[in-house]
């Protein structure tokens, strides 16, 4: 009951169908322009980038699916959702930065050896 | 509580754990003692076993493996199984003593298999418990695997390859089937059971299209091991390839695994099904006799005719089998054990040319009965066992599968005619399988004629490295051969007390199927009467004479 | 004839056959018994490698204890109460199961009346006599051959004492197979000869298909009258009815099955299709042609359907005895047209032996079992005879048997006996009047005549196919006699590899041998073979005196076959104007019935027939004697005249030369290619190999070739298939990352837009 | 509280592990370095003592499958503990010969530690899977899983597939944790739950709505990454060949437990209450998970039959035992027998998958050739290097072939036992067509092992003893040999206890299905009762 005071109190009123249909679809055209950028792109930064854009897609879905539901549990979640992008982010520069020492490469494409 | 089977099926493992750890140069003496031994236990079963209630299972012990599958540990023996382990136990030494010249290299490895196989044998005939059943079914493909693969012929590794994937594809499929009956089972009682009598006991409830479709998964793993036509054909690449011991063993007792899983599952498990579709693996028997015995005919390679002979052979067997009534049931087990003798023993006169010549080519061999007159002597003894010659084994089974098959014919039954008895063959099947006993004599025959008559030939392969083997058999030979000739000629003579100890087995087996295939006779006589009223001919009075 | 159907059926009601009824002696068994014994010493005799005759002494001595036994048995057992069952052991029993009390139960029992003590006499008798003979006649062979000889020799006397003494089917079929097994070991003794070894195989292969026939029987018996034991399976039929009370006539059973057993006698009895194995079997060595391919294997046929015969008699319709009769004169006449050309005496022999055996088996489809019985007994001597001869000629000339090469043996010295004795066996075979041959030929031929159409179908047709085969038989008969054994010395000796060749002599011949005829010594027969030769011919005549004994019951052999189930049928005319017996059904006139199916004897030299089918206003039985008698001297008058040699002393009215006979080539010529036809046998084998056994092999190449490739094909197309899908599935792996992001998203597309599809939809 | 910190005990032992272990890695001391491994393993070990005492203790998770954890901590343990062997000797290899040969040791240079820590931290985010009650656990838990094995992998060697494996590890890796994120999104957003428990009963009481389906099916298919299933299974093979041996082990069992686990919490959440007989998926999963358990059995055994690489060859069988597996995530609870469940027949598959293919990479890690280049030697990975591996080597021929013949699922071998409740499953939830197709596919996956067999068992050698390409053994031979020895007696030593195996799978498999009681409440199996009801927002 607290909970729900609270939320209450934060947002008062619920979001309408409507409005949320508005925020899935940018986070879905999110989601997918991140999909097509990393299918398309050969540079491995842009395509880990396009991967944090669909993370931020999800971010933001969620962060309407919370207005929508009136709890902050979808809220709590991008906040965690960003740390993980964050790791992954330090992952793949470091990677990056190696992978270009070994070819002086940043192209996706400089690595096809493994194959069959 | 240990029973006995646990002493016969412990016994080869132990010895061929022995084998295995013992030096290379001793392996085969202790795998002579290890084949020998479990004789023993095996007269003490034959002896305390209670031949009058056969059909019951004895020497039962189950220890719980997998409770929460119902899964337990367990081996019991009605008579036929005992038959069948006895025919193991019986061959063990066979092969072991009949490799003592053959096998030269890398002693421990075949011996240990070698022993090993048996227990994986025994194993089969002694399970209670459909899991047990199957592990013991598959793991028999493991040691003929190896013992192909290693101390075959040329083309060994295909060979061994396409055995192992054929049967055990096959018989994945066959689990399937299985499964689905303890499937059904739990559906009906309600728990997990892998328990061989009591699946038997509610299998029969399961719908008829549910039947067919156990029946076509379990068919389709066992008649690869038969082997029924037309999934054939990895037994003569296997049988020609293998060592003359893994043959022995194949044709022996690995081939009735099949048939024993069809008497013990297909037929226990599925009765509807059996009934509805036994013409349809009648007829596929009878084309594997007559193919198959015609293939024989054309071979050059003596062994690959063996193999093919097999093919044909097993027929009968399968035949007998979907006759449904006790004579074909009961010849149909005899088959496996006489089969197992006399096909036994031909593969392994002909590994003791092939010792001598290295070659296995009717072009090449010949004549040897002036050079080999006593080879030649069990070798026309066993081709005349094989041809089903009546006063030596092959004949009774033969006979009584052919008999069997005669009688089962739903017309006869509606009839009531004494002898009739069974299911949905008749004459016409029986008069078609016995084409196969004329084919059979032309193949068998005709290799006689080439190898054993006929001016004698030098084959180019015989060189006299092989300083230890006589020209002729010696006495170990001698001694292996006329133990399987008495073995053929006692059941040739006497099979009686084989047939009775049978019998109560098989008539378990068939009790579930009186009401069925009265009812299955009554509305094929609907059926047939409904035909002849349409056309309304006499000529149908040779089947509906006498009314 | 409208109220004939209804009158036989109660006749077959009124007496049915002797059914053997009581329990015979254990000792029977002894004939079967023995003659195993021997072959297991024959065995042991080869295990010791023993180099003497001893095997063959052995097995002489045996089996002329089975002989003892057999006449112990006879002279016990012709007080027909003693006739009956001895049983010795169960050897296989199954029982159906089903409810039903029906077993299949085969005991090694032994079923004693009247048809089966004549077969053992014979069997024994003349196994005693060949037996004695081939310890002689294999003598070059000593050692484990000569084992192998007497050891499947042994075997041989037992299955055949088994299949004529067995109380069930089944154990007559191990007889059967038995005697086949030995035919086969035998034919093929001279292993190293191709031909042996394809004659073996012949043999045994078309006895086979004839025992499917068999085989189908049995199990056709056992499905209807549940027993397949000749006691109640004999009650069921005597009494017109199947296991379950139904009546059998008018039913398949009468037909189908006598027609099932037919095809197994006709297989084991060298008949109409199936005869082409037994000209081959004269590769064997000789005394096993006269034992098994002349006198007693060969007429386990005749046996079979004599012992069967109430099941044949119970068709009304007599479908298979109509076969029976057609199938034995066609084949009578067909090999006698084949032996008028062939030049191997010995294959002469195998002809006429496949021609005689047709007379049998005419005898038994016109209805009369105690003449094709009688017939089997006097063939069995005569033909023994005449091989045992054919032997010592072939012995003597190094295995010589064309008779353009061999002339006047009968004057060479030491071959004095085989040439009176080949006489002998001779006038038998051509039927001269008063030999034996000529009484039992007479009574198939006259009972031919006799049997009305509706019982056969037109029995005097085949009787005129008889008569004209008889004469051939004459003529081509004394053939041989004229051109072999009278006539001036010329020999050429035979090629030592082919057939009875000895070592031993051959190493005498230091010339060599071969076609040397300077060098070459004729080998004349010794002790044995003389002994045995004189044995039979004298045993040829003996039968003579048979025909006489137990005159109203058509002789000794008709006493015998009364007390059997052949009796069913056996003397087919009653005749009530004979007072001396007092049947049953006496009263049933010939007049009145002129066809009874009861065992109503009749005695020779009876009152007129009322068949005289011949048109001559006589009864048959006497008028044959005249006409078989003319045909008989005019054939062997014919022989004479074409190849008897030219000269001595007006005796002969031949002229037959050095080079052949110019009367004959000149008659030949008249009939275009049929003489070198029927030397070529009629290109029957010939026949078979294109459309039968060519066929099959090329079928059976195709099988091979189908088996490899589409069977095993599709096996391996089967398993190649997951092979195919990967090479298809193996570019997606190429190692982009693009690709794999495309392929991982691609997918997900498709399997959503599936789940979407199906779903949802 | 103390009662949810007891369920993660085993998670928090492993963690203070790794700490240890990471200070232990920067001793300057020899003797303290080469302590990481044991120490690791000591505390691997200690967690699974703790789990054991937490599974008898009766904790359970608030999920639908509230025993899930202990079994698969105790498995994670087991199999943990032979893969942390295996990993002995991979870094610290290159590091304590850059020592040996003179150079000083530094702490900022080194990263063997890390390695260590890395694999625990793995292991630690499986065991968290496992545990997990809410999205955002498990989310996290998964990203802790896998971002360990993305760096491993690109570590494991200094050649350059090990960094071209990681690369297409970390970017698809990405790219499927991204879909599933979105997944868990849709899942939230249809049911406004984020606790497994209550998303579980809003399900139950109101049925699956669109969305909420769409978030499954999109879990699903993302979680399909880290199970390695059709369609995104391309990197399995590239990866698996790339990273060391031992990594490859570790890569074949972790991530696919954690997103079996995942799977099957995700599913449990949408519940096994729908479909004819009342006990399957949702329709739409139902299919997609049909389709891709058919599919991926049968793309994994093709392209495995391709392979002339054993790493390759065991990569794409993984991916074809993850299609076996999805077999008994279709079946689903069923029952809750044993024989009945496709939970507990998962969870065993997936100890016994653990056990047996560590000792099949155990054996390839044991040997090395020289390369060329005279640079780091190579791994064995091609059948002909293993050819007559038996003559050589009796002990690692036969590990092979019992761990091949087990991943083949042949009897008596563990793998047939973890076949035979997929098969019993499958059945008893009516997919007869897929368990026919899961028979045939386990026929061609014996052609391959039969391969793997043959070469170790059968085959002669290639060329003599002493040629160049004959291989040699790895440096830290006998750890590995060890391992796989170990591997091999679990696999034998297993079966007699398989019915210990089998009943703890089955407990674990326990489902608490809420539909039971759908008409009386959303949720009863929390164990303390729901007091935050949300209304529904008026739409």
């Amino acid at each position: 009951m607290v909970d729900l005071l609270l939320a209450q109190s934060a947002f008062p009123e619920a979001m309408s169908q409507g409005v949320l249909a508005h925020y899935l679809f940018v986070s879905a055209a999110m989601f997918t322009l991140g999909l097509v950028g990393f299918l398309t792109r050969r540079n491995l930064i842009i395509m880990f980038l396009c991967t944090e854009m669909m993370f931020q897609a999800a971010g933001l879905a969620l962060v309407a699916f919370s207005r929508y539901h009136l709890n902050y549990d979808g809220q709590t979640f991008v906040i965690f959702v960003l740390t993980v992008a964050a790791a992954e982010a330090a992952l793949a520069l470091a990677l990056v930065v190696f992978l270009f020492r070994k070819r002086d490469s940043l192209s996706a494409e400089a690595w096809s050896e493994l194959k069959g | 509580m240990p029973s006995l089977l646990h002493i016969l099926i412990l016994m080869p493992l132990l010895f061929a754990v022995l084998i295995a750890l013992a030096p290379s140069k001793q392996a085969r003496a202790i795998a002579a003692i290890g084949s020998l031994v479990p004789i023993g236990p095996m007269l003490v079963a034959l002896w305390k076993f209670d031949w009058a209630n056969g059909g019951d299972l004895h020497f039962v012990s189950s220890y719980n493996w997998i409770t929460d599958l119902g899964l337990r540990l367990g081996v019991g023996v009605d008579s036929v199984s005992l038959l069948l382990i006895a025919l193991t136990v019986l061959l063990g030494p066979i092969c072991v003593f009949g490799s003592f010249s053959a096998v030269k290299d890398n002693p421990k490895v075949f011996y240990g298999w070698l022993t090993g196989l048996q227990a994986a044998m025994i194993g089969v005939f002694a399970a209670t418990d459909l899991v047990v059943f199957y592990i013991c079914f598959e793991f028999t493909l493991l040691p003929l695997y190896v013992l192909i693969n290693l101390y075959g012929s040329s083309n060994r590794k295909r060979a061994a390859t396409k055995f192992f994937l054929y049967t055990f594809t096959g018989s994945i499929i066959a689990l399937a089937g299985l499964v689905y009956v303890v499937f059904h089972h739990r559906g009906i009682e309600g728990d997990w059971t892998f328990d061989i009598a009591t699946l038997t006991s509610t299998a029969m409830g399961m719908p008829v299209e549910a039947q067919a479709l156990v029946l076509l998964a379990l068919m389709l793993g066992f008649a690869v091991k038969v082997p029924l036509f037309p999934v054939h054909t990895w037994l003569p690449l296997a049988h020609t390839e293998a060592p003359t011991a893994g043959s022995v063993i194949l044709a022996g007792v690995l081939l009735k695994l099949g048939t024993f899983g069809i008497y013990r599952f297909v037929l226990g498990f599925v009765p509807e099904a059996v009934i509805a579709y036994a013409p349809l693996i009648a007829v596929l028997s009878i084309i594997g006799i007559i193919y198959a015995g015609l293939i024989c005919w054309v071979q050059k390679d003596v062994k690959k005719l063996v193999a093919y002979s097999s093919v044909s052979h097993l027929g009968f067997c399968v035949l007998g089998l979907v006759a449904l009534n006790n004579v074909g049931l009961t010849g149909s087990v005899l088959y496996m054990i006489n089969h197992g003798l006399s096909t036994g023993a031909l593969f392994l006169c002909i590994g003791m040319v092939y010792e001598r010549f290295h070659t296995r080519s009717m072009d090449e061999l010949g004549g040897l009965a002036s050079t080999m007159p006593i080879w030649s002597s069990f070798m026309v003894f066993f081709v005349m066992a094989s041809v089903g010659l009546p006063g030596l084994n092959g004949f009774v089974s033969e006979f009584m599968c052919i008999i069997g098959t005669f009688q089962s014919s739903p017309a006869w039954v509606l009839e009531g005619r004494a002898g009739a008895a069974g299911g949905s063959l008749g004459p016409w099947f029986a008069f078609a399988a016995g084409f196969g006993v004329i084919v059979a004599a032309m193949y068998l025959l005709y290799m006689t004629g080439r190898v054993v008559w006929g001016t004698p030939k030098h084959p180019a392969g015989h060189d006299d490295d092989h300083s230890e083997l006589p020209t002729d058999l010696n006495k170990r030979e001698i001694s292996l051969l006329t133990v399987l000739a008495i073995g053929c000629l006692g059941l040739g003579v006497y099979p009686t007390p084989v047939i009775e100890a049978i019998e109560p087995s098989v008539e378990r087996t068939l009790a579930p199927y009186q009401d069925l295939l009265q009812a299955h006779a009554a509305e094929v006589g609907v059926r047939h009467e409904a035909a002849s009223e349409e056309h309304s001919e006499p000529h149908a009075e040779s089947h509906e004479g006498g009314h | 004839m409208s109220m004939m159907p209804a009158l036989t059926t109660l006749l077959a009601a009124a007496d049915g056959p002797f059914i053997a009824g009581g329990t015979a002696p254990a000792w029977v068994g002894l004939m079967a018994g023995l003659p195993l014994l021997g072959a297991a010493l024959c065995v042991v005799c080869a295990c010791l490698n023993v180099k003497s005759k001893a095997p063959g002494y052995l097995t002489v001595g045996l089996l002329a204890g089975g002989f003892v036994t057999a006449l112990a048995a006879f002279m016990g057992g012709s007080d027909s109460d003693s006739y009956g069952v001895a049983t010795i052991f169960r050897w296989i029993h199954a029982s159906i199961g089903a409810g039903s009390e029906a077993s299949i139960t085969a005991n090694i029992g032994y079923y004693m009346d009247g048809l089966s003590m004549l077969w053992m006499l014979f069997v024994t008798g003349l196994a005693t006599v060949i037996g004695l003979y081939s310890t002689e006649y294999v003598e070059h062979d000593k050692g484990l051959g000569y084992c192998r000889f007497f050891f499947a020799f042994n075997l041989f006397v037992f299955s055949m004492s088994s299949l004529v003494m067995a109380d069930n089917l089944l154990l007559l079929f191990l007889g059967w197979e038995g005697v086949g097994l030995c035919s086969y070991l035998l034919i093929g003794y001279f292993y190293k000869k191709p031909e042996a070894v394809a004659a073996a195989k012949k043999a045994f292969i078309m006895n086979r298909i004839g025992d499917l026939g068999l085989l189908m029987a049995i199990g056709a018996t056992f499905v209807v009258f549940g027993t397949i034991e000749f006691r109640p399976l004999f009650e069921f039929i005597r009494d017109g009815v199947d296991a379950n009370g139904n009546a059998i006539a008018h039913t398949w059973v009468v037909v189908v099955i006598p027609l099932l057993f037919t095809a197994g006698a006709f297989g084991k009895s060298a008949q109409i299709f199936l005869y082409t194995w037994l000209p081959d079997a004269m590769e064997g060595p000789t005394p096993v042609s006269a034992l098994i391919h002349a006198a007693t294997m060969v007429t386990a046929g005749v046996y079979l359907v004599a012992r069967m015969y109430p099941l044949y008699a119970a068709d009304e319709a007599h479908i298979a005895l109509s076969v029976i009769a057609w199938s034995g004169a066609i084949t009578a006449f067909w090999a006698a047209a084949i032996a008028f050309a062939q030049y191997d005496i010995k294959r002469i022999m195998g002809y006429s032996t496949i021609s005689q055996l047709g007379y049998m088996f005419a005898g038994l489809g016109v209805m009369t079992t105690t003449g094709a019985v009688f017939h089997v007994l006097t063939h069995a001597f005569f033909k023994a005879t005449l091989f045992l001869c054919c032997g010592a000629v072939m012995h003597g000339f190094a295995g010589q048997l064309d008779m353009r090469k061999l002339s006047g043996v009968g004057s060479i010295a030491g071959f004095k006996i085989t040439a009176i004795a080949m006489l002998i066996g001779c006038l038998n075979l051509a039927g001269l009047a008063g030999t034996a041959g000529y009484f039992s030929k007479d009574m198939i031929l006259a009972e031919a005549f006799v049997t009305p159409g509706e019982v056969i179908f037109l029995p005097w047709a085949v009787g005129l196919l008889m008569l004209l085969t008889a004469f051939m038989t004459a003529y081509y008969t004394f053939r041989v006699f004229f051109r072999v054994f009278v006539g001036p010395v010329k020999y050429e000796a035979g090629d030592d590899h082919h057939g009875d060749a000895e070592e031993e002599h051959a190493a005498e011949d230091a010339h060599g041998h071969g076609h040397d005829d300077h060098g070459f010594h004729p080998h004349a027969p010794r002790f044995a073979m003389n002994a045995a030769i004189a044995l039979l011919a004298i045993g040829s005549i003996a039968a003579i005196p048979l025909y006489f004994i137990n005159a109203e019951d058509h002789g000794w052999a008709g006493s015998m076959v009364h007390e059997s189930t052949a009796a069913f049928a056996a003397p087919e005319v009653h005749h009530d104007d004979h007072g001396e017996h007092g049947e049953p059904h006496a009263m049933l006139s010939a007049d009145v019935v002129p066809v009874s199916l009861g065992a109503a004897p009749e005695g020779d030299g009876e009152a007129a027939h009322h068949g005289d089918n011949l048109g001559l206003g006589l009864d048959p039985h006497k008028a044959m004697y005249v006409v078989s008698g003319i045909i008989g001297v005019f054939g062997i008058g014919l022989a004479a005249f074409f190849h008897g040699p030219k000269g001595l002393g007006g005796l002969f009215i031949g002229n037959r030369t050095d080079t052949g006979s110019p009367r004959m080539d000149a008659v030949a010529r008249y009939f275009g290619p049929l003489p070198r036809l029927a030397e070529r046998k009629f290109m029957i084998d010939e026949l078979y190999d294109t459309i039968i056994v060519k066929p099959l092999l090329v079928f059976s190449h195709i099988f091979h070739a189908f088996d490899k490739l589409v069977i095993d094909g599709l096996v391996d197309l089967f398993g190649s298939l997951p092979r195919w899908l990967g090479s298809l599935l193996r570019p997606s792996q190429d190692g982009m990352l693009h690709g794999y992001a495309t392929g991982m998203v691609a997918g997900s597309a498709v399997l959503l837009l599936l789940v979407v599809l199906v779903a949802l939809l | 509280m103390a009662e949810k910190i007891a369920l993660i005990w085993p998670e928090i032992v492993l963690f203070i592990t790794t700490c240890i272990v990471m200070i232990l890695g920067l001793s300057p001391n020899k003797q303290w370095r080469s302590l990481c491994l044991p120490a690791s393993m000591a505390g691997l070990a200690v967690a699974g003592v703790l789990a054991v005492l937490g599974m008898t203790s009766g904790s359970q998770s608030e999920t639908m499958l509230p025993n899930l954890p202990g079994f698969i901590k105790i498995t994670v343990v087991g199999v943990g503990l032979l893969l942390l062997m295996l990993q002995g000797g991979l870094i610290d290899r290159r590091e304590e010969a850059l020592v040996a040969s003179g150079r000083a040791f530094s702490p900022l240079r080194t990263n063997r530690a890390e390695y260590y820590s890395l694999v625990l931290f793995s292991l630690t985010g499986l065991m968290l899977c496992a545990s997990a009650s809410d999205l955002i656990w498990l989310f996290l838990a998964l990203e802790l899983t896998s971002l360990p094995t993305y760096v491993m992998v690109a570590m494991s060697s200094s050649r350059g597939r090990a960094q071209e494996a990681g690369v297409k590890y970390f970017y698809l890796g990405a790219l499927g944790a991204a879909t599933f994120l979105y997944g868990f999104v849709m899942l939230y957003g249809g049911t406004g739950e984020l606790k497994l428990g209550p998303m579980a009963g809003v399900i139950a009481t109101e049925g699956i709505n669109n969305i909420t389906l769409i978030g499954l099916l999109l879990s699903i298919a993302g979680l399909a990454f880290k199970i390695a299933a059709v369609p995104m299974h391309f990197y399995t093979a590239d990866v698996y060949q790339g990273a060391a041996s031992p990594v490859t082990a570790f890569l074949a069992f972790v991530p696919k437990t954690a997103g079996f686990v995942a799977l099957l919490l995700v599913c449990s959440v949408a519940g096994w209450s729908y479909g004819e007989s009342g006990n399957a998926l949702p329709e739409a999963a139902r299919i997609m998970i049909w389709v891709m358990a058919a599919v991926t059995m049968t793309v994994g055994n093709v392209l495995a039959l391709m392979q002339s690489s054993v790493k390759r060859m065991l990569a794409y069988s993984s991916v074809a035992h993850s299609g076996y597996m999805l077999v008994g995530l279709l079946a689903g609870p069923g029952d809750g027998t044993f024989g009945g469940s496709g939970v507990s027949a998962v969870l065993f598959y997936l100890a016994a998958y653990g056990v047996t293919n560590t000792g099949a990479f155990a054996v390839i890690a044991c040997l090395e050739k020289r390369a060329a280049d005279r640079g780091e030697p190579l791994e064995v990975e091609d059948f002909d290097d293993l050819r007559g591996l038996w003559k050589r080597e009796p002990v690692l021929g036969v590990v092979l072939a019992v761990s091949a013949l087990s991943l083949m699922g042949f009897p008596p071998l563990f793998g047939f036992w973890a076949k035979l409740p997929l098969f019993t499953s499958g059945i008893a939830a009516g997919e007869i067509t897929l368990v026919v197709v899961l028979g045939i596919n386990s026929a061609i996956a014996a052609f391959y092992y039969l391969r793997l067999l043959k070469a170790a068992m059968i085959d002669d050698a290639k060329g003599t003893a002493d040629s160049p390409d004959r291989p040699m053994h790895h440096p830290a031979y006998s750890l590995r040999l060890a391992t796989g020895v170990l591997s091999a007696i679990g696999v034998v030593a297993l079966v007699p206890m398989a019915g210990l195996l089998a009943n703890g799978a089955k407990d674990a498999g326990l489902y608490a299905n809420p539909t039971i009681d759908r008409d009386e409440g959303p949720i009863t199996v929390q164990s303390e009762p729901v007091d935050r009801q949300i209304e529904e927002p008026s739409v």
